[in-house]
């Protein structure tokens, strides 16, 4: 049977692509960001996972507004990486399990969530750019991927408890696949940022902090909160941190809290990595 | 007709991007999100007046995309992703955005998130457990 | 407030705008399940409800299988319908209301409902036909429509009993809109049929009519059979009489039977009208 | 790899449009729905191996197209609704296919279906309160 061996977290911004592409990882602006990947790198290394459930928010290249899924899964061998407008080279094209993903697929429309199938997806730094952070660019990529986007550009937006209870959903959905495949779980995005309007840049460090330590045990903390109260705290762009309820909600009640980093400022954000050792 | 009010409409300085500022927009943001394709964004630079038209921008939408007044187009209702596919090329980061948005220089803007890091290493001490390298 | 005034199913079938378009409606073919729409019609025209939600599945007009969302919400002012290949003159488009389609969306979300929003949709031949059938083919349309469409294509398909349960919130959400609207909710397609496969042609009267005979009061009885048990019984494309329960979920538990009527076979369906007063 | 099981794969002569039947036929019905479009329908009828190219159909999915056999390609996993874009503008109904599945012709077809009619009044009747005109 498939295992879900653990879950990690990463910041997902553009920049981050950009410094890898660019080799300024070790300059000053970077270096303790990209250092504190270090140990989520061992981890990988030393656990070989053989799938990656990335959820990810898309920012408008696969989905536009005529069609906004809440929740929406790939379903395909292959996903493309393409350019986002900005002209950046895309990297090589990952590798799918289509028939894991239509297994999710039944699995979590049973258990009542209105997922969109996707038997295509372009894949926008959202999804690449925590990949490039953890396994390194490749090509091919050393691990099979799983696009698992949420809607959190248009409002509406699903709560932080029903991220929460999609992870619940899609734990119970992996770990009922008669493969043996190890499969960790990857909550890209966040933390507290705003893009837009007279409060652009405001980052919120202890709200931050207090996501973190509460989503390694005890994440139901997060779903006490509205969207809008998660809106003011973390401004209008750091409600991307609800897609870190997906991947704790895959996971079992209490896990090993194996790496904990948090730098700020990353770009206009603050940017936390955790590993959760599922096993 | 009847928009709903929110909560996060109370939010200072925050335009939450919901039914209620898509809607008016859709235009725009369907031109703006055309723009991922190269071959449009040529179309786009060789006559902005035919790429608008072909969009449906009209009025103060198309006034915003011809004279590249990117506040104004947040202001009226483009969605910052889609607006970073015009501006970005263009030179215009989503951090100069914020930073016209705030009226000041985008070197203040940095320099302000710079400050968010201030004593950062003393207060995940203070939590324990992170990494410091 | 808005208040939903009744509800409706009908027969979305390709050959019901063909019948119409060539003036076939009194044809001997034709003649008895057209004429049954005349008490439909009389009701509308007495009622005067102000918008429609057409509770309709896509067949590959605006949906393709990159993107199918289990249940989708039109949020414009306008819909235009589209050639789907055949080469038919599209009707005249069609006037939205994006105000309540957003209320909708909105409280459809704060529900627990994964709707996917869609701020442009081409309509196809399952949310025209009916309204050709019960206001006739016109130009302007006489009220306003909202698409609400439903995944019956791409299995994993929603049970009836989320269907249902969709009905119960989509209900909640009209209701609740505070501008003084009459609505009325139409449940399209259906019934028994299966195009392809060695058993196509199947028409399964016995159980079409004990559908129409629940859906009327008891709508839950529906909801004991799996999709599996469904198209066992009804065919493969017989599982679109599932969407009839979104339109029954959102009346009262008891309602008024206006009109019943059911005809076999039309092209290759059972087709099933019901009109009931919710008021 | 692992495809699941299910109930519905016993409903005999049933070919339920799931994962399994979707994922290897993507690009014949990605060809097929493209179709829609008045533009690529003159371009497939002008030269359709070319058209199979563009899309990425090819071995037996290929032959299938290029040959008009339409229940070769139910059979390979196009989706019935797809498939009718391009037979219908042929000359080959929903019904002929269904026809074709079970080797019978549509006229016969078609007689099966009227005789599901027979006797409906009646049934109407026992049942109560429908209208009959
Ligand atoms: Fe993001
Ligand atoms: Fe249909």
């Amino acid at each position: 049977m498939a295992k879900i061996i653990g879950g990690l977290t990463s910041s997902h911004i553009p920049a981050v692509g950009n410094a890898i592409e660019q080799g300024l990882t070790q300059e000053p602006y970077w270096k303790r960001f990209f250092d504190g990947y270090a140990p989520a790198k061992a981890w990988l290394a030393e656990n070989q996972p053989d799938v990656v459930i990335v959820v990810y928010n898309d920012h408008g290249l696969n989905f536009f507004l005529d069609k906004v899924p809440t929740f929406a899964i790939g379903c395909a061998d292959r996903y493309e990486n393409a350019d986002e407008g900005w002209g950046l080279k895309p990297v090589a094209p990952f590798t799918g399990d289509a028939e894991l993903s239509w297994h999710i697929a039944e699995s979590l429309v049973e258990q009542e969530f209105d997922i969109c199938t996707c038997q295509e997806i372009k894949v926008d730094h959202g999804f690449v750019n925590p990949l490039r952070a953890l396994w390194g660019t490749s090509d091919p990529w050393p691990i099979k991927t799983i696009p698992l986007a949420v809607n959190t550009v248009q409002h509406p937006v699903p709560s932080a408890k029903r991220c929460l209870q999609l992870g619940h959903a899609l734990g119970r959905a992996i770990e009922s696949y008669p493969e043996d495949l190890k499969v960790v779980v990857l909550g890209t995005g966040g933390m507290s940022h705003q893009l837009q309007g007279e409060r652009a840049g405001i980052i919120n460090v202890e709200f931050d902090l207090d996501c973190m330590e509460k989503i390694i045990n005890e994440p139901q903390w997060l779903t006490q909160f509205s969207n809008d109260e998660i809106m003011a705290q973390a401004g209008t762009e750091g409600i991307e941190t609800i897609m870190w309820l997906v991947m704790r909600g895959a996971l079992q009640p209490q896990v090993k809290l194996v790496h904990k980093h948090y730098h700020v400022p990353i770009s206009n954000t603050g940017a936390g990595l955790l590993v959760l050792d599922n096993q | 007709m009847a928009w709903q009010q929110h909560p996060y409409n109370d939010i200072p300085g925050t335009y939450v991007f919901d039914g209620r500022r898509a809607h008016p927009s859709y235009a725009i943001n369907k031109l703006l999100f055309s723009l991922n394709d190269a071959e449009n964004r040529t179309a786009f630079e060789t006559d902005a007046e035919a790429y608008c038209q072909r969009f449906g921008v009209e009025g103060v939408y198309r006034e915003a995309v011809l004279s590249n007044d990117f506040l104004g187009m947040l202001r009226l209702g483009a969605n910052i992703y889609y607006l970073a596919k015009m501006a970005v090329p263009r030179g215009v980061s989503v951090q100069d955005a914020g930073a016209a948005f705030q009226g000041i220089s985008t070197e203040e803007f940095q320099r302000n998130l710079l400050q968010k890091g201030q004593g950062l290493e003393s207060i995940l001490e203070a939590k324990g457990g992170y990494w410091h390298g």
